[in-house]
């Protein structure tokens, strides 16, 4: 492996000064989990990872109506606070799954983000719960809703000296419901073969107000399947709408045969996970 | 006389029987017996004075560990087989 | 179902000797070691998966800093040409050379090149990385059927295989052998209903967690030390005598704890590189360790190919012909455990008419070592799919069916001999009688899922072959055991216990240990499940002549004739005067007047333990609509001769069947086009979690064995062989769908259902 | 070059102070450095468990861990499991219960049942397969581990 320095930073202008000295050839570290085996296997070099686990930041969690979310939140934090749990079910779905618990000791949601893999199991979920992105660099900063933050297998929007401070999902309206499911063949530890993510809005009648339905392992980026928004906003939310819904998630995604599953296969299980997750975000929406 | 199957690649030297009677009271000397009944059997048995490598030699119901020298009783069966390893 | 013989210590469960070191860290496996002055390797390995070397350039390697030995296969010594017994099977010296490292051309990825000896890890890794290989990439063959096509490329140079006593037309064919047994062709013509399949299955790995390792010195002396995790080290060495072309005497291998094997730590891999590089480096210890990716991508996995199998079975219900087919891939080198397989294929039945094919082909993959049972889950997998079929077809009871079939005393084998007395029927009666069996099983619980029940057979043979242990006695009444067999699983316990057992004395008062090469006679593989039955054997013979000893020293203490002292229920006593009496361990006090220390010997060389049986039963759900499959109940019942130590052979049962389930459901070798295995990671390779498993049932039947003193069998490999076919039975019983490729995945569990319902 | 960084840290109530290569993980650091070797390594990439150590009360891989991030941090391994009054309960059933083949993933297994002991003592089952699932066994079957395991929850 190519040595590299090792910062801890205390604070954001620590990372920040890190990241515009070396550009491209430093990184933040959170977890580890993705970017010191990709380091160990040769798939970059870098001069400098930082460590921002110590920028306080980095580390908020933050329930006052909407949620913040340090970018160096490990899952396990995340999903044992009782109010994000009351208040995030959706969010639960994924954080749960991802690894096994040694991994969310340490992983977080912004590190999978930012490793913009399309089978990330917390992108998508965070996708329909429509949250923002808080990039910051010495330039300054911006925001990025989740749904555009990934380019390409393992690329962002991210430029060199920017990264992650921190993600802000919206207080859920009322009626507002998420559930996040995949399809492993074991039933832990493995990556997506593919991954859906809904939720659902209802109106004081019980109609749909709002739906999103992001894919995950269907693509070179996480999906967002913005035609079974059209679909299902004015429409109750019955299992015929939502097997349409899925019959649009199934025609609509480009996945591809790996070793983790065929075309054929994703495209199936597309449509079948997305009728599933929109009746259990729905059923959330109802209960919630 | 000892019944000793041939091994399939060997039975067009024995013309095509599956087992032939063979005198003999040790598997050297029923070896050397099917050798001058079947020319060219022994070199695909033995090697260096020893059962192949890669090959058992079964007497009775087992394969022998004691080579050539075992013993071969009356109305006994003898097979070569491939050697079991395993794991 | 329960041995008669009473004993006092076989058949307990006492706490393993060995297991303090290993619940607190303590014990040292082969990555564990470290020596004063130690170099670091790596190995350059091919990243194509066919490719000539037209050359390599070192130099950049050897000039960086901290880099103190540089090798290629320029550096091998030439090895002889023929095969070689190794007890354990057979090797072709020239070929383990060319495998270790390749001299011409890398027959599969990951095949070395070239080894580093550097101050760090990370500066060996650093030079491996530069130095340069000019390749010249070939086209690769990975499955059986592209191998063979006569327009193949050739893998290994100037091979020819034996097809049937000719010389093989094809390029990679090892070989190629038939039994044939009775009149085949009058078999199936007799037959009212006959059914025949082929069944494709991937190539596996063993999977054991510690990655292999070897660390060495080569002295100036030419005397070689190699510290290594092995199942063998007496076979450790005579591999590194033939491709070091050392005598076996200068070479001591002192074997680690070893963290799991099952068949994949009996061949060397980066031993000898460590060895060469510490001459090279002026006799400086060196170690090599291969990481995860290099233990898929070039360790030696199990095969993987098809098995054609027919059936015909009479109006009476009996099967009357059986007609198999079996190709493996061997990997870059011929050698798959295909031979095994033909032997293991109608081992289960009783069936007069009978034809194997076996083919050993060459392919552009690992070259296959062995795997719990190897071969012998391929064959299950075709027959008790088919014996399944039969059964369904003809509304036959599966497990009356298999009792009405099944091999007994004096049913001739597929590959010529007949069967000695075998524990077949016993253990199918086992399951029959099972609570497991006996339970109803809802098929449809409600939960949109679908479940069934699948019940199959296996066969293993379980070897003998040699082994060796020293016994010596202390004043404190307890003895020392030094034996040469690794312990992978509880083994120092169970031939512990065998030696307590004829002293009369306690498990915990037999001390174990597994010393290295130069210091007991030798001992073959811990593997073909004969650790407990030949080393125990050899211990329980050690123990007898102590005995022999002891009453000698008895004689003496009481001046009576030897032939007046007894020793039973560990107690020596004389025969005629009651008065006289001295336990083992009082005796062994008294031993300092009586000509000083008492020591024995025991060595055998065994006939093979007769053949074990096994029959597993699996419950299993599935979700139709994603194919997900979740197994919910499963048991193992199994011919265990006698359990010296019943939680180990139970944790033996377990383990078989948690790799078999794993191989059934999820478990391959994924080959990329271009000849390379794309998930060379536990992520991908996906074996079974916790998470994946019900309680593994276990039923023990106990056929004593009567070619052991205390009725021991292997009972390691037969728990690997039914798995496969038990899930594949159970999922038709689910879904009416029968599935001839394994794994048994959710996508292929999808397409079959899509081709099921047009 | 790239400078070794200074660290200071506690490692099974012990403190230690060390320098290491910043690249270096921190399972090569408790092996190699501190010649800590109870720790294996099974896979190198967080997909076996082999390397778990507790790190801040939270298990961890340690080969997806920086040794330079030991700094201020608190590790328990395997090493610190036994008292000089005696074995673990865990470790106790595990030799009683046969837990153990090979006994390579041994204290990956024993470090993480230790920590959902003390977080979730009443975990049922199917809670404990799934704490555990982050640590492979190829020997087993798992059978006996979660038996082991159960044996301490319900004689606690």
């Amino acid at each position: 492996m190519h040595p590299f320095d090792f910062v801890a930073a205390t604070s954001v202008a620590d990372v920040n000064s890190v990241l515009a000295q070396h550009g491209n050839r430093a990184r933040p570290l959170v977890g580890g989990t993705d970017l010191l085996v990709q380091l160990r296997g040769g798939r970059f070099e870098l001069d400098a990872v930082v460590d921002i686990k110590s920028v306080p930041e980095a580390n908020v969690l933050e329930l006052n109506g909407s949620l913040k979310m340090g970018s160096a939140v490990p899952l396990a934090e995340f999903y044992e606070n009782q109010g994000v749990r009351n208040a995030y079910p959706g969010l639960i779905d994924c954080a749960e799954l991802v690894g096994g618990i040694q991994i969310q000791s340490r992983a977080s949601m912004a590190g999978n983000l930012c490793n913009a893999t399309p089978s990330g199991d917390t992108i998508c979920p965070m996708i329909v719960h429509s949250a923002q992105v808080h990039i910051t660099s010495a330039k300054g900063d911006r925001t990025v809703a989740v749904e555009d933050f990934c380019t390409g297998p393992g690329r962002t929007v991210l430029e060199d000296g920017e990264w992650v401070l921190d993600i802000t999902f919206p207080a859920p309206a009322s009626g507002f419901g998420a559930a996040y499911e995949r399809f492993i063949p074991r039933n832990e530890m493995d990556i997506a073969v593919v991954g859906v993510a809904s939720s659902v809005t209802l109106d004081g009648s019980g109609k749909i107000a709002d739906a999103r339905v992001a894919l995950a392992a269907v693509g070179p980026t996480p999906v967002f399947i913005r035609d079974i928004t059209a679909l299902l906003v004015g429409k109750e939310p019955t299992e015929e709408n939502f097997v349409a819904a899925g019959k649009i998630a199934h025609d609509a995604v480009s996945p591809i045969t790996d070793m983790r599953g065929t075309i054929e296969q994703r495209r199936h299980l597309s449509g079948v996970l997305t009728r599933r997750t929109l009746t259990k975000a729905a059923e959330r929406a109802k209960a919630g | 006389m000892a019944r000793v199957f041939i091994p399939f690649a060997l039975r067009k030297m024995t013309g095509g029987a599956t087992d032939v009677q063979v005198s003999g009271a040790t598997l050297r000397e029923v070896i050397d017996n099917l050798e001058e009944m079947f020319p060219g059997t022994r070199e695909r048995l033995v090697q260096d004075d020893r059962i192949k490598p890669g090959m058992e030699a079964v007497v009775g119901e087992q394969p022998t560990r004691e080579g050539l020298r075992a013993k071969v009783s009356e109305d006994v069966e003898v097979h070569f087989i491939p050697h079991i390893a395993g794991g | 179902m329960v041995a008669t013989q009473e004993y006092k210590v076989i058949g307990t469960r006492p706490i393993r000797h060995d297991g303090l070191d290993k619940v607190t860290g303590r014990a040292i496996y082969g990555a564990d070691v470290k020596l004063p002055g130690m170099l670091y390797g790596a190995v350059l390995r091919s990243p194509h998966a066919h490719a000539r070397i037209k050359s390599i350039d070192t130099s950049a390697a050897e000039a960086m800093a901290g880099v103190i030995a540089v090798m290629t296969a320029k550096d091998m010594p030439e090895a002889g040409d023929e095969l070689v017994d190794l007890g354990e099977g057979a090797i072709n010296f020239s070929h383990a050379s060319d495998h270790i490292m390749a001299m011409n051309k890398a027959k599969f990825k990951g095949h070395p090149v070239a080894a580093v000896a550097a101050i760090s890890t990370n500066v060996a890794r650093e030079a491996v990385a530069a130095i340069k290989v000019d390749w010249e990439v070939l086209k690769s063959v990975v499955t059986v059927d592209e191998a063979m096509a006569p327009d193949a490329p050739a893998i290994v140079d100037g091979w020819v295989g034996d097809d049937l006593g000719e010389k093989s037309p094809l390029p990679n064919v090892g070989s190629h052998f038939r039994h044939e047994f009775g009149d085949i062709e009058k078999g199936f013509a007799d037959s009212t209903t006959i059914i025949e399949h082929r069944y494709d299955l991937a190539m596996v790995h063993q999977g054991y967690i510690e990655p292999h390792n070897g660390t060495a010195i080569w002295d100036q002396d030419d005397r070689v030390r190699v510290w290594t995790s092995t199942q063998g080290s007496f076979t450790v060495r005579t591999q590194l005598a033939g491709v070091l072309q050392l005598d076996e005497s200068r070479i001591k291998v002192i074997p680690t704890e070893i963290g799991g094997g099952f068949g994949g730590k009996i061949p060397i891999y980066v031993e000898p590189l460590a060895a060469i590089l510490s001459k090279k480096s002026g006799g400086k210890p060196v170690r090599i360790l291969m990481d995860r990716a290099d233990v898929f991508e070039a360790s030696g996995p199990t095969p993987g190919g098809w098995v054609s199998l027919k059936l015909g079975v009479n109006d009476d219900g009996k099967i009357i012909a059986g007609d198999a087919d079996i190709r493996f891939d061997a990997g870059g080198f011929p050698g798959s455990p295909v031979g095994a397989a033909a032997m293991c294929m109608f081992s289960c039945y009783d069936i007069p008419n009978t034809r194997i094919d076996g083919w050993d082909i060459i392919v552009n993959k690992p070259k296959t070592a062995a795997y719990r049972a190897p071969g012998s889950t391929h064959v299950a997998y075709a027959i008790e799919s088919i014996v399944d079929e039969i059964c369904e077809k003809l509304n036959l009871d599966p497990v009356q069916f298999r009792l009405d079939n099944a091999s007994k005393e004096g049913t001739r084998r597929g590959d010529g001999p007949i069967f000695p007395r075998i524990g077949n029927i016993e253990t199918v009666e086992a399951a029959r009688d099972s609570a497991h069996w006996n339970s109803p099983l809802d098929k449809n619980p409600g939960n949109g899922k679908v479940r069934g029940r699948g019940i199959a057979s296996g066969y293993w043979f379980n070897v003998g072959l040699k082994s060796s242990v020293n016994l010596s006695v202390n004043t404190d009444g307890t003895v020392m055991l030094i034996e040469g067999s690794t312990d992978i699983g509880g083994s120092r316990t169970s031939i512990a216990m065998q030696a307590a057992e004829v002293l009369g004395i306690s498990a915990e008062d037999v001390i174990p240990t597994v010393v290295d090469t130069d210091s007991v006679g030798y001992t073959d593989v811990t593997g073909g499940s004969r650790t407990t039955y030949a080393t125990g054997f050899a211990a329980y013979k050690a123990a007898q002549s102590l005995i022999e000893e002891l009453t000698t020293r008895a004689s003496t203490i009481w001046d009576i004739p030897e032939d007046e002292v007894g020793f039973e229920d560990g107690k020596f006593s004389s025969k005629t005067d009651p008065e006289l009496s001295m336990t083992f361990k009082e005796l062994a006090g008294k031993l300092n007047e009586t000509g000083g220390p008492v020591s024995s010997t025991g060595a055998v060389d065994l006939e093979n333990a007769g053949g074990g049986f096994a029959v597993h039963i699996c419950d299993l759900e599935i979700d139709p609509e994603t194919g997900k499959t979740d197994v919910i109940r499963y048991t193992a019942v199994q011919d265990v001769g006698k359990a010296i130590h019943p939680s180990y052979v139970e944790g033996q049962m377990q383990g078989g069947s948690v790799q078999g389930i794993g191989w059934a459901l999820n478990e391959e070798y994924f080959m990329n086009d271009d000849g390379q295995m794309a998930n060379s990671s536990y992520l991908d390779y996906r074996m079974p979690t916790t998470l994946d498993l019900p309680e593994i049932e276990t039923v023990l039947v106990e056929v004593p064995n009567p070619l052991h003193p205390f009725g021991v069998r292997g009972v390691g490999e037969p728990p690997i062989v039914p798995p496969v076919a038990a899930v594949a039975n159970a999922i038709h019983d689910a879904l009416g769908i029968r599935l001839r490729q394994a794994p048994m995945n959710p996508g292929r569990i999808l397409e079959a259902l899509k081709e099921n319902n047009g | 070059m790239v400078d070794k960084v200074h660290v200071k840290t506690t490692i099974n109530g012990q403190e230690f102070e060390f320098l290491v290569e910043p690249y270096m993980s921190l399972l090569e650091t408790l092996r190699d450095v501190l010649n800590l070797t109870g720790t294996k390594e099974g896979c190198n990439d967080g997909n076996c468990g082999a390397c778990t150590v507790e790190m801040n009360g939270r298990i961890v891989d340690s080969c997806c861990v920086l040794g330079a991030e030991l700094n201020g941090a608190t590790i328990n391994t395997i090493e610190g499991m036994a008292t000089p009054e005696g074995l673990h309960p865990l470790q106790q059933a595990f030799l009683e219960e046969a837990a153990l083949q090979c006994g390579i993933c041994t204290p990956g297994f024993l470090v993480s049942a230790k920590s959902l002991l003390e977080k979730e003592p009443d975990a049922d089952e199917h809670r404990v397969r799934h704490w555990l699932a982050g640590n492979l066994c190829r020997c087993t079957g798992y059978d006996k581990i979660i038996k082991a395991v159960q044996k301490v929850q319900t004689s606690a």
